[in-house]
């Protein structure tokens, strides 16, 4: 079938910082995100996990499927508000059904 | 002295107290015991909402005693100036960075509702009152320990991002909203909307406690597993020190405002107890550098064990003491 | 209409609408309060139990009345026929392609289980009686609206998705059986089933739809805030129109079946609600190109608070003057 | 005979096996009705606390009588030894691989926590009484048969991965953590800690067991759909006389150990149960290779609801027949 | 280690089709995939989220890893599915373990 | 933006594995991993959902950014872990911001 090249960034983050995140993403012109819980993990500030815990805590993953000429505005937007805290960012080279969506 | 030790040990021997100590070791001895995140929201929903409906309910019964609105703002002003206090202190007696003596200050500024809660339940069971709208003034000392302790950071030249998007999602976090909405809520329908929900949030309410407390007995002991190395001595030391400390302050100004005996206890718990639901996310969007095992594994760890089990009992029997209550 | 009114106050001041204002409230202001997903389904597996046990009960302790089937009928005949009505006036006061304003017929013509349980709890608190089989009723009425909606767009040329399995889904769905199952075991256990059961089925119950309703109000202010510019002023007027035109449906239907007082007023609280649960489901599988944030909008937000509020108490109103009861 | 048929049928009838069915038939039936994880999860934390609980503060009120540890010891030689057994008939009648015999053998000498909690319910809705330590017997009983089976499979040549950690995982697991933390907390607190949360775990109790029960029904529906081809015929026969010996053995076990009439019931009723929840997840990590459908079918889609209906009647009635009770 | 290679196909689809397109992909030859939750996200059709929902409301998320060959077979039966509904399908390369498996 | 070629690791595993796994990455040198929830899946093992279900049941997915030069030593670990086991273990070439944290 028909696919057209795109990136796909997944942002990991801290719960509290999700909305200012996606409203960065939003400024930015993005069209689309998906966000997906994250039950824990690990990284240079110790374990965690979401289990029993109260308030925003812990963190999420946003996914953004995105044409490529629009990779740098979207890093440049995340990395302004990850820059200061944990969490990480990838992109991957991706494939979509149905470009005439993005 | 003596009495005080008994009451400790009554305190300490309830289920409520238990269900702590059972969550606690189970997470420090690695069993895989744990509540889901969304039964442990959904306890701390009821919880609010109860403790909220009551305190309304108590206030449309006796009709404001004129007393609510002065001891709103000294519970503001104790949440202003207790974070400069624990700042001082931790900058003393650790070696904490500005930054990270900053965010453990907000935290100890701000309260802890299910101490409140449980302080509560302790003086209903010794059948002490106290005034229905303690639960206002919990909700009001949320947040003005945040602005101290954000203050703290800029004097000290580091930047805390301060926006009003960081203000509202402070202002109307939802424990505040739920609180004071069911507050409200229970004032306007005051006894004949207890009536209608009584055998929901009175009768299971301690019931309910029980597992919140397991649960928050587990989150600590995760905590505590994990922060080897994280607390130092002299972090410790504060854990139980500025409790003690927030407690005198919350004795000074309580009998300035003429509370009652239960009101005085439950404004010295309030004062003695640190957040570890509105002030951790606060701080991860305006200090972010600031260490969040640090300030949870004190005020949720240290802190709240030790209000637990001995701070409850004597922040009531000094408060009996000094109201002769 | 003086009565009409002190009732609609009387309703307006419980806990429940004032959770359900909470909600609405807490959300537009864009709190961050929350009800977990896995605890709002909870609260409606509770709910729907304990309403469909309770009219099982009932059953059980008056005998079938012969009405029972009479009325079902009653019932499926309104959830066929509303759409219906629902659809001509949606096209002729509002601007809605024929596709939108079939889904949005669909929800009308099915019903709100969350609107009759406040009902029941209104008429409990009033002491008026009603048929327990109004709960297999309200099962009844769920999916027949599907049908007609499906059928509008047909005839409108556009092509809905309506396969075996979409049929199954729809009959078979979770509340459906949930309500018709614990209605069943009701039946068959009685009284005897009743006394086991009790207090975790009737006493909390108020309570428990408290906080469901908060998370109603939680869900309808989202939806209210992200809906600017979907929702014109017809759609507006529709979904407060709607309503009453279906309670009059509902109210004639009653009448001719010889329903009692709170019968009545439960056939016109079906009739007038709007579902937001089964029937968003099946027409993002049947009709992936109507707009799901429209119907549920109105549904959810314009016409649930309407019935919450000055719906309920007019109804029973008015079924009390129609019967004399 | 006739009077189990009875007792039978009065057991058949009951909301909480009525629930259980309609669980069943829904998920048979494809519904999408369903119970979210975390409130399924929330119920057992519910129900093994107020069990273990209720156990404590039984055996605080009437002292502990000696039988107590050897109980204890019986309990932990039946779940040994009960594996031995289980293998022996399956090798005999089904054509289970030394490795999946040894798996579902493990199931079978572990015990069901919520059998056992439907037993002591139909023993309080007959006022039959039961030693309050039952349930630290039900908790011993949980981990032996893993070691059996290991050794089965150890001993067949297969390599079983059983180390440290896979250890502490057995025994301090989150259920028998819980049942005896809350035990032990029962005991401490006795009636005083009785009286505060009461009308928390015990008024609501059934109820929860209730729509417990629907969700098993609903779990062991779908297991049993996706089953189709893993039940042979031979597994499904021993999934139905495995329990009754069982049943035998701890009937054996229990007059020799003198316990009361419920206690000899609730023996027979450990026995005769499977596990679902402890050993599924020990055997994914010391028998990976092993099926875990068809243990997990077997236990909860056969044994549990062959215990739920027919078999706690039976070991009731055997259970006073042999106590003369 | 040897790895073998493979498409990653991910597919965010409305809840209520999820057994719709798990049918058609088991129809279509998959053997495997595995559907993660859903928070909330954000596209043509607006912002929404998870939280406080009833029924099967929300996204999900299928994930499906297989051969290169199979990869058109995959994306024809997701898109007789998908096509009419909101949501994405991408692709990316990935290598795999354990390719007997697949 | 600079970005940095390493490596997306994503292993979808037996729950009661989990804390096996991630004390193996751990021990490989792993610095960093998050985990996923997952709902369901289909294999060869057959379908399963979380629904409903008690105890550790499930699976979970575990992803892990590193460097590509790490991969190996992940894949050497993990696979030990998930040798006997079902579940799955794919690796992406992905881009990563702030490398430095890795
Ligand atoms: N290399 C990584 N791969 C995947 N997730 C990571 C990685 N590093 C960090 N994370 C996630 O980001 C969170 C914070 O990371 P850190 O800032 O390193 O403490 C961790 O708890 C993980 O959930
Ligand atoms: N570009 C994208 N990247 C990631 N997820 C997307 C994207 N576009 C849409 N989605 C997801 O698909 C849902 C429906 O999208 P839409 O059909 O554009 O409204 C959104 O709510 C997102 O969860
Ligand atoms: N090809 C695949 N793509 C994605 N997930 C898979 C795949 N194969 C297996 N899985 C996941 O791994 C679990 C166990 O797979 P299996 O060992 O094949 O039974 C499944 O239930 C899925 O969650
Ligand atoms: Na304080
Ligand atoms: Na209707
Ligand atoms: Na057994």
């Amino acid at each position: 079938m028909q696919t057209h090249a795109a990136k796909r960034v997944e942002i990991i983050i801290e719960a509290p910082m999700e909305s200012r995140l996606t409203d960065a993403l939003i400024t930015a012109g993005v069209t689309g995100f998906t966000v997906l819980p994250v039950l824990g993990g690990s990284g240079r500030s110790g374990q965690w996990s979401r289990e029993g815990q109260l308030g925003r805590a812990g963190m999420v993953a946003v996914i953004c499927l995105i044409r490529p000429e629009a990779l740098d505005g979207l890093l440049q937007a995340a990395f302004a508000v990850v820059e200061r805290h944990i969490g990480v960012v990838s992109v991957t080279d991706a494939q979509v059904l149905r470009a005439e969506r993005f | 002295m003596t009495q005080m030790l008994t009451l400790a040990g009554q305190n300490l021997l309830t289920p409520m107290i238990l269900c702590f100590a059972l969550g606690l070791a189970a997470a420090l001895a690695r069993s895989d015991l744990s509540v889901p995140e969304a039964a442990a929201k959904a306890m701390s929903l009821y919880l609010l909402f109860a403790i909220g409906f009551k305190g309304g309910v108590a206030v449309a019964a006796h009709g404001f005693d004129g007393h609510l609105f002065a001891t709103l703002i000294g519970g503001v002003v104790l949440s202003f100036g207790l974070p400069l206090v624990a700042y001082a202190l931790l900058r003393t007696i650790t070696r904490l960075s500005a930054l990270d003596a900053a965010a453990v200050a907000a935290h100890y500024g701000s309260i802890s509702i299910v101490t409140f809660v449980t302080a509560t339940s302790v003086l209903t069971g010794q059948g002490i009152a106290y005034e229905g709208y303690m639960v206002a003034v919990a909700a009001a000392m949320e947040a003005p320990a945040i602005v101290s302790a954000l203050w703290l950071v800029a004097r000290s030249g580091s930047g805390a991002r301060m926006d009003a998007k960081l203000w509202h999602e402070i202002l109307l976090n939802g424990s505040i909203v739920l609180l004071v909405g069911a507050f409200a809520i229970g004032l306007t329908t005051g006894e004949g909307g207890m009536a209608k929900i009584e055998s929901f949030i009175v009768s299971p309410f301690q019931g309910v406690l029980c597992l919140f407390l397991l649960d928050m007995g587990l989150v600590a002991g995760r905590g505590l597993r994990g922060a080897k190395g994280v607390l130092s001595v002299g972090a410790v030391a504060f854990g139980v020190i500025m409790p003690v400390i927030g407690a005198a302050f919350g004795c000074g100004v309580g009998l300035a405002l003429g509370l009652s005996t239960g009101g005085l206890a439950l404004l010295m718990v309030l004062a003695a107890s640190a957040s570890y639901i509105a002030v951790p996310a606060a701080m991860r969007v305006a200090l972010p550098e600031a260490n969040p095992a640090l300030s949870l594994t004190l005020s949720l760890g240290v802190t709240f064990p030790f209000n637990l089990t001995l701070g409850i009992p004597t922040y009531i029997a000094v408060a009996q003491a000094v109201t002769g209550g």
